[in-house]
């Protein structure tokens, strides 16, 4: 290379009381490059780049931008220095139009009034050219998730970002949305940007990024360009082992492949075709429906039915009903029409509390806001839920000397990577999070478990290991209802395919006759086949 | 607001957090004793009162207990509403109205036997406190009324509503203050010892084990502090978070409105102005000091306790200035706090 | 005054207690100045301020097990409270007040009778005189039984007079709530009363600041315990001015005498005086004269009735 | 006609500590510090605002030298909840007691025992010309001290700068979601820092305010709980300035109501007749949901590097 590095970070270190959460490390990109940062939850992605973007604050390590040495001490410097990034929980102001949340704080704002019509301008400017359309006026609450990641990208191109980084940007994005992104992330390299894109799906990685650095436990562990990369070694690394699988039946050779991103899903689900179910009903929904928070209808009679056993998936993109179909059959939000019925209980109108005595387990999307006690224990966090079981309670009281116990137990079960089982949940990465959650629903025997996006974000190991316990629990007779925005898991995981569109199922496909880009079209609303 | 979680605690965390707070209180008092002795005072005489107060006599011991009671069921008041996100500023509204419910029945009911009528005193302060706490609760649940607004405005609302009982339905018109008529002889809490420790400290002291363990190991307290953790994924986990939070809200002020009842049938035996004293803002720093740790309520509260009783022995031994307590209360409080911030500024170093 | 009481250093020693702080110029620092004034090489004092009714048992109990002779606590609403002790323990002295004579006495207790309404009825005759809207105003803090009484030698006074004028009365709720008093006399005034007769502590004040907003002839105030003409000297019609410093040697002499209970009635010559403003005619200054001259010999007695004013 | 200029008249000086204190409060609200002070401020800025007029001359340098000593309040509040990251509701209760102590050592160590109060001089009005020669309106509101005119002026003031800013607009970030505004660049720290000073510093003279217009002298009791009334009218206005401004109308105007009701002689115990104004609040605030919003991060403390702020 001719040119300096766009970027160079050497020797970052930076712990959090005792744990060591880099250790010494050394990162670079180039002008004009894609560059994935992967490894497994809890690996220090986000930690390495809050310290370059000044969030965090590194005990050792030196940070330079082409050849230059920079001091990064907060946020307002790495503007200065024009790093940009995309956090992996979004960070907006709720109450604030997304005008006001991308010129907040600028230069821009500073000399005129924040709505100016200067701004206004050049931001509509910038989405018509990376191709992120939004309403400019639009209050950021009331957005999708979808929408919202376009603010967080528009936020930083807005401060003329040379760096731009874009931690786990596809995670909320359905398959046309992560291809139109990454026509954007094209354009922007065109304009001299240098992108750092971290992500757990190979398969993007390998797709869009022309190098990438594995990190693992705080290290990184390889450079490789994508001439030198393959799917099989990038995984090896990533787990720090290759993959040892024994597979029994076909849904594990599934989960392990997709996981690695080896072969195309289809291909796979096609080799267990045709089985279809004949256990008896254990969840019948008639006539489903549902509002939204703003008192929106968005479920009009909807009706699907679960045998015992049978994992149903529900693809489509956020916003169609997801969230509303997916609290609604777990007994979170309330139905104003139609009926539940679980065996032959009906269960509409019940507290949720009933819902989950009666075997209805729910893995929310948002776990961070549904899921945890943030500034509770992984113990206590175990325990939602089941506080009102005799299964905890000795004598009338919680028995917290055998929670505890469970809570250990637990950690080591489900690998969670934490500082015992009084450290606090909150203070978990986001892999170990959704770890935390799964143990405790799958704790509970469900009969009837709700999934929603149980693997956004988390790595390989991990997503392997959400597979293996959907499908210990379908073993145990338990149905899934799998609602996913991953096509790739919807197919793997799923014996039978519905397609969620503006509230409504379109189309069915089961196993072996799913047909990816049928499902695609069917999930943004092309293909409008009622059932 | 954060943080109300209770730390981790090992007993040499708890030997070494006990120095640290020892640590504290003294400095609070060097600086007290700087101000008093600028003053032209001798500080000496002014804090061997504080200390021996409590302790040297049967009588300051007594007192000492008479003022712990209040104090730690205003500081449960606070305490139980916050484990569920909510901050109850209303105790001294619910102490008063129960104090109000239950000179109503000490009175009216004078002939009953005192079997009947000291736990009818009782009952009607607990339901009294929680009638007061619990218009804040249902405009809380009901129409989303902040309960700090509407707790603060029930404590004017219930200085009026006592100043009209002592004023217009019981006045004592030889009293010199708002005061009621006493209540029968048959509506006091009995006595133990020389000089006397009325019954209520005993009560006291069984509800706080019973609180504790409520808190820490039932359903319903662990719901509590799930709620006030995140009361989204409350719900989503199947607890009935708006009830719960009411329900916090009413069982807090029931709990102070058993102090007011306390303090008329074991104190006064009679219903007065003024007899809130200042235990709502000593139950809140009790509560606020003890992290929200029912457990750990009465011991702080007893320390919180013998310096009330010192604090006016101050003035009285030493004449020194009222004013110069609370600003001693006050050091002693940001002194605790800073010393927590030390603590883990050092303890994260090593 | 320091410390705890060593043996045979004095001769006596006395505690006060008092509701309010000792600088508020008013019925506590009356009361400091009092016992301040009793201070000597034989005379050890000591008190406690801003004690409020609840606590007033612990702390008189305190001093009474510091080895206090004499406890006084200025203010009726103690007295409930100062019987109480006084009846456990029969060899200290107390000195409580009261407002009239109280029904039971224990053997250990000097009773101080502030006699308000004795010293309300001039006041009363001195608003009917000086009064020229017909309309005149008490304005007191709480509604307690002496001020009731108040208020009904006011009327008694009035009726007296023959003059035609109608008398109101509003209770701020609080003694010393200089703000509230401030607008309640605003508002009286501006509903047409043009004296107002004060019943209040620091309040005070700021009702001299309300009538001062208008015309001197055309507006008046009295006052209670202390001298405050300062305040608004041309506004300024009377006080009953209390002095407790001569009362309380006088007591304290007949309890070292050995009597060792006793009542004190304080009125016109023994504790209390009536000050009329420079600014007041003639005619009305004689005429409060003469009422203080017939209680003073006897030939009038006001009567006490507290009751509820309706 | 007369009585409603009465009445104004009277209302809008009692706004003028509400307004103050309570813009004061958003102020450091909007930025996410949650004061609970206010009570204790505004007595000490009553205090030393009486002092310092009292002992300098001149009401101006009162309400600066009340200022500074609330801008001084705010600063330890303000530095030991973000740079020590102590608890904002245990900091402000224990400013609570130190600045109620404060107040009064000072005026005892200035002032001491005296029967006679100290007095100032009350503020001076100055009539807008033109302006203050509109009907009822003009006497009511631009015949005013000069403080009124700043009160509502700074409230104006604090309305633009929030909301047609794009200073502005980074301040309030800071209360919503101090994270995120952190990760734009926005100074959390400086920008809490100045808010809780600035805002404190509105409370003392807010507090101030009432021995100038009111009392010309200072006593314990006089702010009496308006500090805390001030806290419930941030809740109440939505934290925010215009709605505040009519909250404290709303206040002032109902605790006017009730003296002005116990005047004209209503046969309703005057202990219901005050109790009107909380029970009115507590009514109003069923209808307010739609406005009662409160700033997303207020009470908590920021840290940068830990997951569970913002
Ligand atoms: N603010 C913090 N306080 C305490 N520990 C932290 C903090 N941030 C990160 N850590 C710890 O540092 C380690 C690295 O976390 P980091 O968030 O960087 O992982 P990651 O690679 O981004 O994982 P994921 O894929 O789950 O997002 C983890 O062990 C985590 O618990
Ligand atoms: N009394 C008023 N005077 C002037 N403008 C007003 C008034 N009442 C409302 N407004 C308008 O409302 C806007 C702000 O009020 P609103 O209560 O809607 O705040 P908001 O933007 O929702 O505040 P936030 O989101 O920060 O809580 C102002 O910009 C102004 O145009
Ligand atoms: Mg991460
Ligand atoms: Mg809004």
């Amino acid at each position: 290379m001719t040119e300096a590095p766009r970027l160079q970070m050497t020797g970052i270190v930076k712990t959090f009381g005792p744990v060591r959460a880099l250790n010494s490390v050394d990162f670079e990109v180039a002008p004009r490059e894609v560059h994935g940062l992967l490894g497994g939850n809890g690996a220090g992605k986000t930690t390495l780049m809050n310290v370059l973007y000044g969030l965090y604050r590194a005990d050792a390590g030196t940070i330079e931008l082409d050849g230059a040495p920079v001091t990064v001490a907060s946020p307002g410097d790495a503007i200065a220095a024009r790093i940009g990034m995309v956090h992996q929980t979004f960070l907006q102001i709720e109450p604030y139009t997304v005008l006001e949340n991308i010129v907040l704080g600028t230069k821009a704002a500073r000399g005129e009034r924040f709505d100016g019509p200067k701004a206004r301008a050049e931001i509509t400017e910038l989405s018509e050219r990376f191709g992120l359309e939004v309403d400019l006026d639009a209050v950021v609450e009331d957005l999708p998730v979808g929408v919202r990641q376009r603010v967080e990208i528009l936020k930083a191109l807005y401060r003329r970002s040379r760096v731009l980084i874009l931690d786990e940007p596809t995670t909320n994005l359905a398959p046309q949305e992560v291809d139109a992104l990454f026509a954007s992330i094209r354009a922007m390299v065109d304009e001299d940007l240098s992108v750092i894109l971290i992500t757990h799906k190979i398969r993007e990685t390998l797709g869009v990024c022309d190098r990438m650095t594995v990190m693992r436990e705080g290290q990184r562990v390889a450079t490789v360009t994508r001439a030198e990369a393959t799917a099989e070694s990038l995984a090896a690394t990533m787990i720090g082992e290759t993959p040892v699988t024994d597979p029994t039946d076909g849904e594990e050779v599934a989960a392990a492949v997709v996981a690695t991103g080896l072969a195309s899903a289809d291909e796979v689900a096609a080799a267990d075709a045709g089985a279809v179910s004949t256990a008896p009903v254990a969840v019948r929904v008639t006539g489903l429906r549902v509002d939204n928070d703003q008192r929106v209808e968005q479920l009009h009679g909807l009706d699907l039915e679960l045998r015992e056993g049978e994992v149903l998936g529900i693809a489509g993109v956020s916003g169609n009903g997801q969230v509303e179909l997916a609290e609604a059959v777990s007994g979170v939000r309330p139905i104003t029409g139609g009926s539940v019925r679980l065996g032959d209980r009906e269960l509409a109108g019940a507290a949720t509390s009933a819902w989950l005595g009666a075997g209805v387990v729910y893995v929310p999307e948002d776990r961070h806001r549904d899921g945890i006690l943030p500034t509770s224990s992984i113990t206590e966090n175990l325990l939602l839920g089941s506080q009102r079981s005799t299964r905890v309670k000795s004598r009338g009281l919680i028995d917290w000397k055998a929670a505890r116990q469970r809570a250990v137990d637990t950690i080591s079960d489900f690998s969670i990577r934490a500082n015992g089982p009084g450290a606090l949940a909150g203070d978990l990465s986001g892999g170990n999070i959704q770890r935390v959650i799964l143990a405790r629903a799958f704790a509970h025997h469900p009969r009837f478990l709700v999934l929603h996006n149980p693997t956004r974000g988390l790595d390989l190991k991990s997503t392997e290991f959400v597979y293996e316990q959907v499908d210990a629990a379908t073993r145990e007779g338990a149905c899934v209802l799998l609602l996913s925005e991953d096509l790739d898991e919807v197919i793997t995981l799923s014996d039978r395919v519905a397609a969620l569109y503006s509230g409504r199922l379109i189309g069915e496909w089961t196993r072996g006759q799913t047909d990816h880009y049928a499902i695609g079209r069917a999930m943004i609303g092309l293909e409008a086949q009622d059932v | 607001m954060s943080e109300v979680a209770a730390p981790p605690s090992t007993t040499t965390a708890r030997v070494n957090r006990a120095a640290w707070y020892a640590g504290s209180v003294l400095a609070a008092f060097l600086v007290g004793g700087i101000v008093i002795v600028l003053l032209g005072l001798n500080p000496v005489v002014a804090f061997e009162s504080v200390i021996t107060t409590s302790f040297s006599t049967g009588f300051g011991f007594v007192e000492t207990l008479h003022k712990w009671v209040p104090i730690v069921l205003c500081a449960y008041a606070f305490t139980i509403p916050l484990a569920s996100g909510k901050f109850n500023i209303g105790a001294e509204g619910q102490l008063l109205v129960g104090a109000t419910a239950g000179v109503a029945l000490g009175i009216t009911g004078s002939d009953l036997p005192p079997l009947l009528l000291v736990p009818a005193v009782l009952i009607a302060g607990v339901l009294g406190g929680a009638v007061w706490s619990g218009i804040a609760a249902f405009l809380m649940v009901r129409f989303g009324v902040n309960e700090i607004l509407s707790t603060v405005l029930l404590n004017f609302v219930a200085f009026e509503l006592i100043d009209y009982v002592a004023s217009y339905v019981w006045p004592d018109r030889g009293a010199g203050h708002p005061a009621t008529i006493p209540v029968g002889e048959n509506a006091m809490l009995p006595g133990f010892g020389e000089p006397a420790v009325h019954a209520g400290v005993l009560i006291t002291l069984l509800l706080s084990v019973a609180i504790g363990l409520a808190m820490r190991s039932t359903a319903a307290g662990f719901e509590l502090r799930a709620t006030g953790a995140n009361p989204r994924a409350a719900s989503v986990h199947g607890i009935r978070t708006s009830r719960l939070t009411a329900g916090g809200m009413l069982v807090g002020g029931a709990v102070a409105g058993l102090g007011g009842a306390i303090e008329v049938a074991g104190v006064h035996g009679n219903m007065l102005e003024g007899m809130q004293s200042n235990f709502l803002i000593l139950g809140i720093i009790v509560g606020l000091m003890a992290r929200g740790n029912a457990v750990a309520v009465p011991f702080v509260a007893f320390g919180i306790a013998v310096l009330e009783v010192g604090a006016s022995a101050m003035q009285r031994s030493a004449q020194v200035p009222i004013e110069v307590v609370l600003i001693v209360e006050a050091l002693i409080l940001l002194f605790l706090m800073l010393s927590d911030v030390l603590r883990s500024k050092l303890g994260s170093r090593s | 005054s320091c410390g705890a009481i060593e043996e045979g250093d004095h001769e006596v020693s006395i505690a006060g207690v008092f509701s309010g702080p000792t600088t508020d110029a008013d019925y506590n620092a009356l009361g400091a100045k009092a016992l301040l004034d009793m201070e000597s090489d034989e005379v050890k004092v000591a008190y406690s301020e801003s004690v409020e009714v609840p606590d007033v048992e612990r702390v008189i109990e305190e001093y009474v097990s510091d080895g206090y002779d004499i406890v006084w606590t200025h203010g009726s609403q103690f007295y409930a409270a100062t019987a109480k002790v006084a009846a456990r323990h029969p060899d200290v002295t107390f000195i409580g007040e009261f407002d009239g004579k109280p029904k039971d006495q224990p053997e250990n207790v000097w009773v101080i009778d502030r006699n308000f309404h004795t010293v309300f009825y001039p006041l009363g005759t001195l608003a009917a005189h000086l009064s020229q809207t017909g309309r005149v105003a008490y304005l007191g803090g709480l509604s307690l039984p002496f001020s009731y009484s108040e208020v009904h030698a006011l009327e008694q006074a009035i009726a007296d007079s023959g003059e035609d004028v109608q008398l109101s009365r509003v209770w701020t709720g609080d003694f010393n709530d200089t703000v509230r008093a401030q607008q309640a006399a605003a508002q009286l005034m501006s509903d047409g009363n043009d004296i107002v007769i004060t019943s209040l502590n620091l309040g005070v004040v700021g009702a001299f600041q309300a009538v001062k907003q208008e015309d001197v002839g055309d507006a008046w105030i009295t006052v209670k315990y202390t001298d405050k003409s300062a305040n608004g000297p041309e506004h300024y019609a009377a006080s009953v001015i209390y002095d407790f410093s001569e009362p309380l040697q006088k007591i304290v002499d007949q309890i070292q005498a050995g009597e060792r209970s006793g009542y004190f009635a304080l009125t016109f010559g023994d504790g209390t005086s009536v000050d009329v403003g420079d600014e007041v005619p003639a005619e009305a200054k004689a005429a409060v004269d003469d009422a203080v001259q017939r209680i003073e010999s006897g030939e009038l007695t006001v009567e006490l009735d507290q009751s509820e004013v309706k | 006609m007369n009585e409603v200029v009465g009445f104004l008249a009277l209302v809008i000086p009692a706004m003028v500590p509400f307004v103050l204190a309570a813009q004061g409060t958003i102020l450091s609200g909007r930025a996410g510090v949650f004061n609970v002070s206010q009570e204790g401020v505004m007595v000490l800025g009553a205090s030393v605002g009486f002092l310092a007029s009292f002992t300098l001359g001149g009401n101006t340098i009162g309400l600066l030298v009340a200022a500074a000593a609330g801008g001084l309040v705010g600063l330890i509040l303000a530095l030991a909840t973000t740079a020590l990251r102590m608890d904002q509701f245990v900091v402000g209760l224990a400013l609570y007691f130190a600045t109620l102590g404060l107040a009064s050592l000072l005026y005892r160590v200035i002032v001491g025992v005296t029967l006679e109060p100290p007095l100032i001089e009350l503020l001076e009005t100055y009539p807008i010309p033109l302006l203050s020669d509109i009907p009822i309106v003009g006497e009511v509101l631009f015949d005013q001290d000069l403080v009124v005119y700043f009160a509502f002026a700074l409230s104006f003031g604090l309305w633009w700068f929030m909301y047609r800013t794009s200073a502005g607009l980074r301040f309030r970030s800071v209360g919503e979601n101090p994270k995120a505004a952190d990760s734009l660049g926005v100074n959390v720290f400086r920008t809490r820092v100045w808010a809780t000073v600035a805002g404190s510093a509105l409370v003392a003279m807010g507090g101030a305010y009432l021995p100038m217009v009111y009392t010309g002298t200072f006593t314990e009791g006089m702010v009496a709980g308006r500090g805390w009334l001030v806290i419930a009218l941030a809740f109440l206005g939505g934290w925010r300035p215009h709605y505040v401004v009519a909250g404290a109308a709303f206040f002032a105007g109902m605790d006017v109501l009730a003296l002005r009701a116990q005047v004209a002689d209503i046969a309703i115990p005057h202990q219901f007749v005050m109790m009107l104004p909380y029970v009115a609040t507590l009514i109003v605030m069923i209808f307010a949901f739609r406005w009662a919003r409160q700033p997303g991060f207020l009470g908590n403390n920021y840290d940068r590097e830990s997951r569970l702020s913002g």
